[in-house]
């Protein structure tokens, strides 16, 4: 057993020195706060304490100037706290170019990862240092929720939807993975670790073990095996849309709405085709929802990505619809 | 005060325009109105409920505190759709899923 | 039943008196003697009597929910799951939450204290619906039995928030029969708040106006405000988590499209403000005692009474903060965010104005004064605490780890708890007509209020270190902390005792207590102890102000 | 603290006066104020539905559009008129009480409860319905009738639950009312009210108008969404 008395978490990536300058801020304002309230009531319990039984003091009544004092500096102090948690919050949400893409599954009561480049680890990431990783998430049951707390990051993986989050580590190490919400029996259990390598480790990693596939090849062998190639052929007489060159670029709806192809519109056009009809096309195609896994659907999101080319612009940066306000710092 | 005896031919009235609001509903769904079918179906039906409140339920008879109760009802209603609503018509809009 | 009074009459026909045999002189006829076998207390529709009714019920489930407590505690005390099965630890934690926020800390102070209150400090009879009152106990009771029914049958597993899909789709325990459990107690909170409001609205005494009422009256008010405008909402919630699992409905399943996000907006809609259903009237009880001990008018009385509203409408803007990381849209969270903040400034508002109350007062440390302290330097640090979690940025890392369990139980056991047991021994000669052991109430004051924080403070550490809540087993670098807090709980639960066991002795060997045994103002203090049914020989007529300790004449504006 | 030393009420005190109120009108004026408190509460309570409704329609509009239409117009339309009709024999009810006229008090109650269940009546037969044609959500929903395939089908379980959840919950609490119109009409008819007592009609009457206004909203929005195609 560790005997020591830990007071602070490890820090282990860009955003953690972020969100531990916004702790100790806070911390200094809750001491400020709660000692002046503390050495108030003390020193008015003692100055004022009643010195015989039938004492009355005189009345005080309220006053203005003092409700708006103790009104107005709160009300700016948390405002700036507001819009400093505000600025950590959108540098969260929003992720760099240029990341590594991991594709991540939960699952009753385990984590499953897929990289890119094929490689698939359960209750394991490895992933190098100092590059920004991406993190596309879903949930094969309940809400689960990816806790990293060396890297201050968190997000519900919610069944049905992806959602993202991303991490750069700052420190070669090996940190603990939490699931953060409750998801049934073995909550507790479904804990994991994540390792961070210095990038010549981790590209030694990468290529030890059965690598076998890439992610998006699997995905092809996948869109082979369901015959989605017979509709979704490229040519102008395909029942289906083109997928070549729609990742991260818009769409025209049937209904007159325009999106970014994201992981999540493939996703649910895969297992929800009629919820989002491309203009031009009629509502044909079958729902593979429950036909496909949830891992099975990443191969073939990572598939069509890759059907964008190499480097396909993140979609972050291409969708983003405002101006871009809190900047990743490095 | 809700002592207020109101007239039969109040109650009769506001029947017969209950009823026409009925009919008018059911008619203005079959006609395509484009994106404001539904503002109109809406309207028709507040109305409607109006009417019911004021007349039938007499709050055009009561106390200003039961004029209260019933704004407050329809405030809070307002703010739960309002709020839930933010966040629906909100999702994505940073660009990544789930953001 | 109701009592008719005849002309000359002012209180009911004398019944035959009791013998009496631990004072000579025959007690007065009172709301506790006038009537005496079991019919007479489940048939009453006597505010008073119901009260103790519902101190009875709550009494026992504070004690099932702290067993459930010390057995979460003893379980943490090493890393690994070794007390308990993981199935049987999630139905403690779960069956912890349901019954101390369902069934003890939401109706504790305004099913008890305030009940028995608030018609006496307006100076009325009764509640404006004492039929009604009782049957809010009884819905109360009902949905307890279920919730009981569904622990013995082998309990719920779902967490008190009852997250979809996993209530609806996943879980294999009694998820309907305690559903339904909330649900039913969820009516006897709104019975009990529209009573409230109509008594408070229309059954004053003659010169009662707004702003002479108490500040524990204004901030019940408040509080019922929340108990009808939310309440409706969990019940529904409730209603559609047990319908699709009873029938299949999918409202919120993800199979069908469905959005499990939906059930948290609708969840915590009610269940944000039921914060400030506990946190409220603890807040009117410490209005109470710190003018009481500091024999001075509230300072600031109207922006205190006008904070008790602010946070009550405030506190339904800001339920999205439980959501940040949910999958809520990252807007929203920012915008739940800023209200989150608004909804600080009355507290913080409450806080600075106790405080300013002490200044140059008549300051004594008597037992419930004790609490009021207590009460005030732990809801600062809640508060404060809170901050970081309404900060969007830094919630991301503390939300569901143990910080947001320290800070919600400095919230509710350290505000509402402490606001509690201030009230209950404030009020205690007035409700029982005996004085409690003043030296053992100091006492357990001072273990409850070391032993809370020795349990929760280092929780704070816990979850910035990243221990998630709910977690039956845990990484070894976390046990230090762990046995500290363990350690407190084993404190804390001594405090609990101890009142338990002194406040029951009183009721029978404790000295008799006057009508007045604080000097305090406020009409409760002007009838006797206990009060007689109809609470006074006559109608009382108000002529002060609020908390008239001194001649108005004498007042100093600062 | 000063007081005055007069009791509560003098000898003619009314019998319906209960010993904690001054007077009659003020014992009534609670009665009101607590009724329309609960009614808020009501509000809140459909509200969550109407919420969830509000979402999930906007989603899944064309799910709805095709489940709406396989919703019996007719029907729903009659039993709209129903309740609007019940709705004024309530009132007239209410009226009859206040102004004296015990026989057509109990008349137009009687009648209120009549068209209460034709409309019950009505509810059931379309449910009937629903259950013929597998539209009630769970393993054996089909989508045939309703002109969807795949996914859509999903999204119109999630119409039908809703559907049953809002009609269904509104049918309960005309369950609850019919019952308590039967009774107060049973104290109309042994002479209970008066002029200046009958507040327990007046009462039943806000409840009953309220369940009436909440269909005034559910009928459009479950049955005349995209009639129009």
């Amino acid at each position: 057993m560790d005997t020591g008395l830990p007071l602070f978490p490890e820090q282990a990536s860009t955003m953690a020195g972020r969100v531990d300058a916004l702790y100790l801020f806070l911390i200094a304002i809750s001491v400020f706060f709660g000692t002046l309230i503390a050495t108030l009531v003390v020193t008015f319990a003692i100055r004022f304490r009643r010195r015989s039984r039938d004492e009355r003091p005189p009345p005080i009544h309220g006053s203005t100037a003092l409700e708006l004092t103790w009104t107005l500096i709160p009300l700016g102090i948390v405002m700036v706290i507001f819009l400093w948690g505000a600025e950590v919050f959108f540098a969260m949400a929003r992720v760099p170019p240029g990341t590594m893409n991991v594709y991540v599954v939960g699952k009753r009561w385990m984590w499953k990862t897929q990289h890119m480049t094929g490689q698939r680890e359960i209750n394991e990431l490895h992933v190098p240092v100092g590059v920004p990783v991406k993190l596309t998430l879903t949930s094969e049951d309940v809400i689960h929720s990816f806790f990293v707390p060396a890297f201050r990051i968190k997000k519900d993986v919610v069944p049905g939807r992806y959602v993202t989050t991303w991490f750069q580590a700052t420190r070669a190490g090996t940190y603990h993975l939490f699931c953060a919400e409750y998801c049934g029996t073995k909550h507790s259990g479904m804990i994991g670790t994540v390792t961070v390598m210095e990038p010549a480790a981790f590209q030694s990693w990468l290529s030890g073990g059965a690598t076998g596939t890439s992610l998006a090849a699997a995905g092809e062998k996948l869109f082979t095996d369901l015959a989605c190639v017979t509709c979704h052929r490229g040519d102008t007489e395909a029942r289906g849309p083109k997928l070549e060159g729609l990742f991260g670029r818009p769409v025209s709806l049937a209904n007159g709405e325009r999106l970014v192809a994201d992981e999540a519109y493939i996703r649910e056009s895969i297992v929800n085709p009629t919820a989002k009809i491309v203009a031009g096309f009629q509502p044909v195609m079958p729902a593979y929802q429950g036909l496909v896994t949830e891992e099975g659907l990443m191969q073939l999101v990572a598939y069509i990505e890759s059907l964008s080319g190499p480097a396909p612009a993140p979609a972050g940066a291409a969708a983003s619809p405002s101006p871009g306000a809190g900047e990743h710092k490095p | 005060m809700s002592d207020h005896i109101v007239s039969p031919h109040v109650y009769v009235g506001v029947f017969l325009v209950l009823l026409v609001g009925t009919g008018l509903t059911v008619f203005a769904a079959t006609v395509d109105l484009g994106m404001w079918n539904t503002p109109v179906a809406l309207v028709i039906a507040v109305a409607k409920a109006m009417l019911v409140v004021l007349y039938f339920m007499h709050v055009k008879y009561s106390s200003r505190l039961v004029g209260l109760a019933l704004g407050g009802a329809i405030l809070w209603f307002v703010l739960l759709i309002a709020g839930v609503g933010m966040d629906y018509l909100s999702r994505n809009w940073v660009g990544t899923p789930g953001t | 039943m109701t009592t008719h009074i005849g002309p000359g009459e002012t209180r009911p026909p004398r019944p035959p008196a009791p013998p009496s045999l631990t004072e000579p002189p025959a007690p007065r006829v009172n709301y506790l003697n006038v009537a005496y076998g079991v019919k007479s207390w489940l048939l009453t529709t006597d505010h008073k009597r119901i009260a103790l009714l519902y101190l009875a019920g709550i009494t026992m489930m504070f004690f099932l929910g702290g067993s459930f407590a010390v057995l979460i505690r003893l379980e943490l005390v090493t890393p690994a799951g070794d007390l308990v099965q993981s199935e049987t630890y999630n139905k403690l934690f779960t069956l912890h939450g349901i019954i101390m926020v369902f069934f003890f800390l939401i109706p504790s102070i305004p099913a008890f204290l305030g009940n028995f209150l608030i018609p006496i400090m307006i100076g009325a009879r009764d509640l404006a619906f004492p039929r009604l009152n009782l049957l809010s106990w009884y819905i109360y009771m009902l949905g307890g039995a279920f919730t009981i029914f569904a622990l013995v049958r082998g309990g719920v597993d779902t967490g008190w928030t009852f997250y979809t899909p996993y209530s609806t789709a996943y879980s294999n325990t009694h998820v309907i029969a305690a559903g339904l459990g909330i649900f039913i107690t969820g009516f006897s909170s709104i019975l009990t708040g529209l009573n409230f409001i109509v008594t408070i609205h229309r059954m004053r005494a003659p010169g009662l106006t707004w702003f002479r009422l108490p500040l524990f009256v204004w901030a019940h008010y408040a509080t019922s405000l929340i108990f009808i405008l939310g309440t409706p909402v969990i019940a529904i919630t409730l209603l559609t988590v047990v319908l699709e699992r009873a029938l299949h409905l999918g409202i919120y399943d993800p199979r069908l499209g469905g959005d499990p996000i939906l059930f948290q907006h609708l969840f915590w809609f009610y269940s944000h403000p039921a914060v400030y259903i506990m946190i409220l009237p603890a807040m009117g009880v410490v209005s109470e005692v710190v003018a009481c001990f500091s024999r001075k008018r509230i300072f600031g009385y109207e922006v205190v009474a006008m904070s008790s509203l602010a946070i009550a409408v405030l506190g339904f803007l800001v339920w999205g903060h439980h959501m940040f990381i949910s999958g809520q849209s990252t807007y929203a969270g920012l915008v739940f965010s800023l209200l989150s903040f608004l909804v600080a400034i009355p507290s913080a508002i409450k806080v600075f104005n106790w405080t300013a109350t002490l200044y140059k007062g008549s300051v004594s440390f008597d037992t419930p004064m004790l609490y009021a302290a207590g009460f005030i330097g732990l809801f600062t640090i809640g508060g404060l605490t809170g901050l970081f979690l309404a900060a969007v940025g830094l919630d991301v890392h503390v939300t569901d780890t143990y910080f947001v369990v320290a800070h919600f139980h400095y919230i509710m056991v350290g505000g509402a708890i402490m606001g509690y047991l201030g009230g209950i021994h404030f009020w205690w000669p007035k409700i029982t007509g005996r004085l409690y052991p003043e030296m053992w109430a100091r006492v357990a004051a001072v273990i409850v209020f070391a032993g809370f924080n020795l349990t929760f403070f280092p929780q704070f550490i816990l979850g910035y270190l990243g221990m998630p809540r709910r977690y039956h087993a845990y990484p070894e670098e976390f046990q230090v902390l762990n046995v500290m807090s363990s350690a407190g709980a084993s404190i804390l639960g001594l405090g609990y005792l101890l009142p338990m066991i002194y406040l029951v002795w009183s009721m029978r060997y404790g000295p008799r207590a006057p009508a007045n045994p604080w000097q305090a103002k406020g009409l409760e203090w002007q009838t006797a102890s206990p009060p007689i049914t109809v609470n006074f020989e006559r109608q009382p007529v108000v002529t002060e102000e609020a908390y008239e300790y001194a001649p108005e004449e004498n007042a100093k504006i600062v | 603290m000063s007081s005055v030393a007069e009791s509560a009420h003098g000898s003619e005190a009314h019998p319906d006066l209960v010993h904690h109120f001054e007077s009659l009108p003020a014992q009534k004026e609670a009665a009101t104020f607590g009724m329309w408190v609960f009614l808020v509460t009501e509000v809140m309570f459909f509200g969550g539905l109407f919420l969830a409704y509000t979402i999930y329609r906007n989603l899944y509009f064309h799910a709805f559009v095709q489940s709406s239409r396989h919703l019996d117009l007719t029907l729903g339309g009659v039993n709209t008129a129903v309740l609007i009709c019940s709705s004024l024999t309530m009132a007239m009810g209410v009226h009859s009480a206040a102004v004296n006229k015990r026989r057509a008090t109990v008349g137009w109650l009687l009648l209120t409860v009549a068209l209460g269940s034709v409309f019950l009546g009505i509810k059931a037969v379309e449910y009937k319905d629903k259950f013929d044609h597998h539209l009630v959500p769970g393993e054996h929903f089909r989508g045939e009738e309703l002109h969807v395939v795949g996914d859509e089908v999903r999204r119109a379980q999630i119409f039908y639950s809703l559907y049953f959840a809002m009609t269904g919950l509104h049918a309960t609490h005309m369950v609850i009312g019919i019952p308590i119109i039967l009774i107060v009409a049973w104290m109309a008819h042994r002479g209970r009210f008066s002029p200046e007592y009958h507040t327990p009609v007046e009462m039943t009457g806000l409840y009953w108008h309220f369940v009436d206004i909440v269909w005034i909203f559910l009928f459009p929005l479950l049955y005349l969404i995209g009639r129009h195609h």
